[in-house]
């Protein structure tokens, strides 16, 4: 009896295997790897439309994309009172992306085709656009994605309306010229942003005739920089180039402080501290810089409204950085896209889209509908004693946005 | 000369804290055989501790003192509640011990995110120890310095503890034999509350040096947690020399290779130098017994 | 003695019973499940699948030897990483070298890359790899007698090691961002839902799979074994056997069916990276494996399905506590119910007040 | 095989703990077919000898069994040589019935790949090993529910399957009632007759009526060597056992404890 058990278990086995065989050929073959898209289950036909709000409200990013929510839900408040987008109201699909890419792309998957969202809106880490890229391409969806990135991205179905690297880095790098600048020290997290932004700034440096004297990067969770500031320490760079990512900061910055460099030694400039972070740094970080395309302290018209409703909605202690700016800008430039095209169709959409802009609260803003991301004014700000930013620099007028560097001839993609 | 003492000092007053964080493990888990997962988180309201007193008492020169017994008591208290709650129904269990741990630890850390914000928050040095000493070409901070005085005091506070007195005869009587304590009168679950008690007091300590070191947030335990671990199964169990050695030695060559190479690759290399290391003195590693074979 | 001659019968049919399991979730997941759920919804199930089958593994490893694997992540990546790098190259064209090696890199792509064009080389190596790794590994670790807890951090400070490792070798592995857009799975366009479904498809039979050898080694002189050592490792010495070596080929098996989950995973999630395989992910597939039951036959995979959907599901409904649950499950299975949820009907069972048993046994 | 050919040899065996010679230079010959008794106070280093012969304590010296020295194997490897041993208390997997538990012990009789098999019927090593431990009616109980006495004899069982040519068992009657020791006395002799046994006792009574030599140790030597009568007769024996009967040799406070719980139950 037994021997016969073991005959059916194996007669299981094959015949499972068989089974598996048959659905692989099930599977269809197509010839090329072009989309074979489901078509869009958006359904335009009521009063109100529907928009996917991505961000991470658990987990480690949780703290920053908290505040992109806040602005996408204070923009798609103001909209609809102001009668909506074509008339439709919009009405908001929260998701969680939980600090994970791979949540992230699942996620996406579901505001897209199960939800039917007519856009998507979020993301904060660019391993997390990374993840969302195929799922919206697969599905031709649309995503805005709020945050400065590293560049070298441009997919039809993305909408960057953070700075790409042309529009920070680059002219983080033609302030520290001005200031006549000779040595630059950096320091990064050791992941894509700081190593790519750092390939391009030795680069520009090269081509500036700034001297880079040290490059440090520690893991992403770590805190202790102590070796690292040594080196810094002993290379007394002129500045030094802030690429760390999140709470690694506030390690970089103690020990910064505490080996005894200071603003007036080797000033810092970063990248990805702005008002929301200022205070957190556990020293006083007065006078160091920072570039980004928008500071709290801007001064328009637009920028006084927009802070005056964000601090209505949610408290008047709460400061506004460049990524809460840039997800409020994204769902006005949506807005308007629709309107011009007078569609929801992302095919519609997409061939609208060249050079409809919106008065932002940075100052105005511009698509180039050849590579989805949109012009912006570079600025650097001075921290003060309120962990505001004064603006000291600003480039003249608003930067064309070039993810590839294809207009900067210095720039060598294949280099090290 | 610089390139070797930078390492050297950094490494040390990293293996300071590692020694603090570890010394707690080692009295939990080499003399109780309980693998507390949420030591870390312990470490972490250590650090939240250093970071509310100064909310309370805003002279820094006074808060970071006030901090240590507050810390030690704080995370004690923590350790207590675990001990009492969870932990003593799973004696006989010590591979699940490590699984709730984990658990308890999750809840920790996700309740200090909701507290205080998954940011962080800054701890402000006290003036007594702004400033660095300049060592052989490195400044060496009067913070790092201060890590070491502490793991120092923590280390010197154990012994006389577990050498000394009365209740470290207990403690000691108690993890040799068990049946054998309880016959000469000694409460053993009294012995086990307070060890674990003062074990996880050491970590609020240890997290009160983090503080210092790199400022609170709700994750610091975990970056923590793995590395103890391995300086108390390098060390060799219940043997505080061997827990001291094998911390300054994790610390340093940590940092030596962070210096050589980079962060990454030092973790990497050190993890793989503890397991090469364990193959050539798996000592303290197994112990086998006889008679009753269990 | 009417009890000796039942419990064979019990036996006989705790082994039906074990294969009318299996049989049940093939069918649940081949049959119902791909006719009834969503693309989306059976896509995310898919996933569950590939933790599913990591968790047999873990259920083998853990529940039946004893061993807390606390890092499968790792191999769960090796499998992960091997197909993406299939995926990518397939992506690239012949010749050609992945995307983000010309994004981030020099546009050269290291030598070690250059086997896996071959499809063939990579299903091999999402076997063999693992098995190699996980056998040096073990083979250190346990021929040394670490075990218990050791060997759990051990374990998890591989996994943390192993995703530092991934996060810095941003040029070779694609870094913190992983590796993703997979445009074909083996030729098949991965966007075409016909597609998607063949690979839902091979995922759940790949998992049935791994449950008919789970089962088959349950009912061989290795799983009585594989149990003896895991209740008295010094006694299975003192039979002549070397319980390392036992304890080696569970560690192995695992490790295969843990890298098999991840090469499912990849194409199915369209990405894998450092964070699917950390120390966190690795507990995660312990937590489904605890919940489940760990030393029984469906629990593991069940238990891996049932927090993949939790996961998905709470975090819809409540985003800031899904840390709160996966805690709180940890200390109330764990604490509560240490068999896991596999271990509730038999003992409501037993619990229930019977006539007809007792009956029985009064004429016995 | 015939009687007397096999044997093992102890010559010189010392095991050292940190200083503390637990055994200090011991010289044994065991032959097959007797059964032989070891007995001497408590820490008279009977269970450490024991240990040290099958791998678990590490000893120096020579302990030559066939080809091998014992000394220098692994335990399983021991095991495999033909030497097998059992522990003070009973040591069966509890959740396995008896069948299981001395199909477990075979090992010695299967390719490491024919692991992967289920078991089909019961081979015939097994079924003799039942019959000779008398638990046939017994066997598809879980191991757990069997009296103490029953899981000793289960244990031998389980020697007898894995096919051990040298037992040595370390107090297997303990706790065991009169009529138990009896049967489980005719046992080791029947099984004896081809095998070689030693047996760790306190139990003088028991020692008396089965022992065809017994070994008295005392501080982890050797104090003397015979049969029963030469044994009693031994002054130095008495010495050791001072201010005791001859008929008590051997019997300290715990056993007999224990024997008086054994017979109680």
């Amino acid at each position: 009896m037994s021997t016969s058990r073991t005959r059916l278990a194996a007669s299981t086995a094959a015949a499972l295997a068989a089974a598996l065989v048959l659905s692989s050929c099930g599977g269809s073959k197509s010839d090329d790897g072009s989309a074979a898209a489901a078509d869009s289950c958006v359904d335009t036909s009521g009063d109100t439309i529907k928009l996917g709000f991505l961000n991470s409200t658990s987990g480690a990013m949780a703290i920053s994309e908290q505040t992109v929510r806040d602005s996408l839900l204070l923009a798609a408040k103001e909209i609809n009172a102001d009668g909506g987008i074509l008339g439709k109201q919009i009405e908001p699909v929260e998701e969680d992306g939980a600090s994970d890419p791979a949540v992230f792309a699942e996620k996406i998957g579901k505001l897209l085709t199960s939800d039917c969202v007519a856009a998507v809106f979020g993301g904060w880490t660019s391993a997390s656009r990374k993840a969302m890229l195929p799922v919206v391409e697969g599905s031709n969806g649309l995503l805005f994605y709020p945050v400065q990135y590293e560049g070298l991205e441009a997919s039809e179905n993305i909408y960057y309306t953070g700075a790409t690297t042309n529009q920070q880095i680059i002219p983080a790098m033609d302030f520290l010229a001005s200031k006549g600048v000779k040595t630059l020290f950096l320091a990064g997290s050791d992941y894509v942003f700081p190593r790519t932004a750092n390939k391009i700034i030795k680069q520009y440096a090269a081509e500036l005739g700034i001297e880079i004297v040290g490059e440090e990067y520690v893991p992403l969770d770590s805190d202790d920089w102590s070796t690292q500031v040594a080196k810094i320490v002993k290379a007394k760079p002129d500045f030094v180039f802030n690429t760390i990512n999140g709470s690694s900061n506030v390690g970089f910055i103690k020990a910064y402080y505490e080996q005894g460099l200071g603003p007036d030694t080797s000033p810092i400039i970063s990248v990805s501290i702005a008002e929301e972070e200022a205070p957190a740094m556990g020293k006083d970080v007065t006078g160091q810089f920072a570039a980004w395309n928008y500071f709290q302290s801007v001064e328009t018209p637009a920028n006084e409204a927009f802070i005056e409703a964000f601090q209505a909605e949610y408290g008047a202690d709460r400061p506004t950085s460049d990524p809460m700016e840039a997800a409020y800008t994204s769902l006005y430039l949506y807005k308007n896209i629709v309107e011009k095209a007078e569609s929801f169709d992302v095919d519609d959409v997409n061939a609208a889209s060249d050079g409809v802009s919106f008065d932002a609260p940075e100052g105005t803003v511009t698509i180039d509908g050849e590579n989805h991301h949109i012009a912006k004014t570079g600025l650097i700000g001075r921290i003060n004693a309120e962990n505001q930013f004064d603006v000291v620099w600003s480039s003249e007028g608003p930067i064309e946005p070039d993810p590839f560097l294809e207009g900067y001839d210095w720039w060598d993609p294949s280099a090290e | 000369m610089e390139s070797f003492t930078t390492p050297l000092l950094t490494g040390t007053s990293t293996g300071a804290i590692l020694l603090i964080a570890a010394l707690g493990l080692a009295l939990t888990f080499g003399q109780m055989g309980v693998i507390n997962m949420a030591h870390g988180e312990f470490l972490m309201a250590g650090a939240y501790t250093t970071y509310l007193t100064q909310q309370v008492v805003s002279s820094a020169d006074v808060s970071v003192l006030l901090a240590i017994p507050v810390a030690f008591l704080v995370a004690g208290l923590l350790g207590l509640a675990l001990e009492a709650g969870i932990i003593r129904w799973m004696y006989h269990r010590p591979l699940d011990t490590l699984l709730v741990t984990v658990g308890v630890g999750m809840v920790l850390q996700q309740l200090a995110k909701d507290l205080f914000g998954a940011q962080g928050d800054p701890v402000r040095e006290p003036g007594w120890l702004q400033g660095n000493l300049t060592v052989l070409g490195y400044h060496w901070p009067y913070t790092r310095m201060f890590t070491i005085v502490l793991a120092v005091v923590a280390l010197g506070g154990l012994a006389a503890l577990l050498k000394r007195t009365r209740f470290g005869r207990q403690i000691r009587a108690t993890v040799q034999n068990r049946d054998l304590a309880e016959t000469m009168g000694i409460s053993t679950r009294r012995v086990d509350r307070i060890t674990f008690f003062v074990g996880s007091g050491l970590a609020g300590v240890g997290g009160v040096a983090v503080a210092l070191a790199s400022g609170t947030n709700p994750t610091l335990g975990t970056s923590y947690i793995i590395p103890a671990f391995l300086v108390v199964v390098a060390g060799g169990l219940g043997q505080l020399r061997g827990t001291v050695l094998a911390a300054w030695l994790v610390g340093v060559v940590t940092a030596f290779l962070t210096d050589w190479f980079s962060g990454s690759t030092a973790q990497v290399i050190t993890f793989a130098l503890v397991v090469v290391f364990l193959q050539v003195r798996p000592q303290g590693l197994f112990t086998v017994r006889t008679r009753g074979l269990a | 003695m009417s009890a000796a001659r039942r419990t064979p019968l019990a036996t006989a049919l705790r082994g039906w019973g074990g294969l009318l399991g299996i049989a049940l979730l093939a069918l649940a997941l081949l049959v119902v499940a791909p006719a009834v759920l969503s693309d989306f919804r059976l896509g995310n199930l898919g996933k569950y699948c590939c933790w599913a089958i990591a968790a047999v593994g873990i259920g083998l490893a853990w529940g039946r030897g004893g061993m807390l694997v606390m890092g499968q992540g790792v191999f769960f990546g090796i499998g992960g990483y091997a197909m993406a790098m299939h995926l990518k190259l397939e992506a690239a064209g012949p010749g050609n070298v992945p995307d983000f090696m010309q994004l981030y890199g020099d546009g050269t792509m290291p030598g070690w890359w250059e086997p896996f064009r071959s499809g063939a080389f990579t299903l091999v190596a999402i076997v063999v790899l693992p098995a190699l790794v996980a056998l040096v590994l073990g083979y250190a670790i346990l021929k040394r007698r670490v075990r218990g807890a050791y060997f759990a951090i051990l374990n998890q400070a591989l996994a943390v090691t192993f995703a530092t490792l991934l996060v810095a070798t941003i040029k070779q592995t694609g870094g913190f961002n992983g590796l993703n857009s997979f445009p074909t799975f083996f030729g098949y366009n991965l966007y075409d839902p016909v597609n998607k479904q063949m690979i839902y498809s091979i995922a759940a039979g790949l998992l049935i799979a791994c449950l008919l050898v789970v089962w088959h080694l349950g009912r061989s002189r290795f799983g009585e074994l594989l149990v003896a050592t895991r209740d008295a490792e010094e006694r299975v010495r003192f039979l002549g056997h070397d319980p390392a070596n036992i304890k080696l080929v569970a560690f192995v098996a695992a490790a295969v069916m843990a890298s098999i989950g991840g090469a499912m995973f990849a194409p199915i999630a369209g990405i894998i990276s450092p964070s699917d395989v950390n120390a966190a992910a690795s507990i995660l597939l312990i937590a489904g494996v605890a919940l489940g039951g760990r030393a029984s036959l469906l629990g593991p995979a069940l238990g891996a399905i049932a927090v993949g959907y939790g996961q998905s599901a709470l975090s819809e409904s409540f985003p800031n506590h899904w840390s709160y649950f996966q805690g709180a499950l940890f200390i109330v299975v764990i604490l509560l119910i240490p068999a896991g949820l596999a271990s509730l009907p038999p003992r409501l069972w037993a619990a229930l007040p019977r006539r007809g048993r007792t009956r029985k046994a009064a004429t016995a | 095989m015939s009687r007397g050919r096999d044997y093992l040899e102890v010559r010189g065996l010392t095991v050292d703990f940190d200083g503390f010679k637990a055994v200090d230079g011991v010289d044994l010959t065991l032959l097959q077919g007797r059964l032989h008794f070891l007995i001497g106070p408590n820490g008279a280093g009977k269970t450490t000898l024991v240990d040290a012969l099958t791998g678990l304590v590490p000893g120096t010296g020579l302990a030559r069994y066939g080809a091998h020295d014992l000394l220098g194997l692994k335990p399983h490897r021991i095991v495999r040589a033909g030497v097998g041993r059992t522990f003070q208390t009973a040591t069966v997997f509890e959740e396995l019935s008896v069948l299981q538990n001395l199909d477990i012990a075979g090992g010695v009789h299967r390719r490491a790949w024919q692991l992967a098999l289920p078991r089909r019927g019961v081979p015939a090593y097994v079924d003799d090993a039942l019959d000779a431990i008398g638990l046939g009616d017994l066997r598809d109980r879980p191991a757990g529910v069997l009296a103490h006495g029953q899981k000793q004899w289960l244990e031998i069982g389980m020697l007898l399957v894995q096919d051990a040519r040298v037992m040595l068992l370390d107090e297997p009657v303990a706790g065991m009632s009169a009529e138990e020791r009896e049967a489980t006395g005719e046992l080791l002799q029947r099984i004896g007759r081809e095998r070689t046994i030693v047996v760790i006792e306190h139990d003088m009574e028991f020692v008396r009526r089965f022992a065809d030599t017994v070994t008295v140790m005392h501080a982890g030597r050797v104090l003397t060597e015979g049969t029963v009568a030469e044994v009693q007769a031994d002054e130095r024996v008495q010495e050791v056992y001072l201010g005791r009967t001859t008929d008590a040799v051997g019997v300290d406070p715990e056993a007999v404890a224990a024997e008086a719980a054994g017979e109680g139950a």
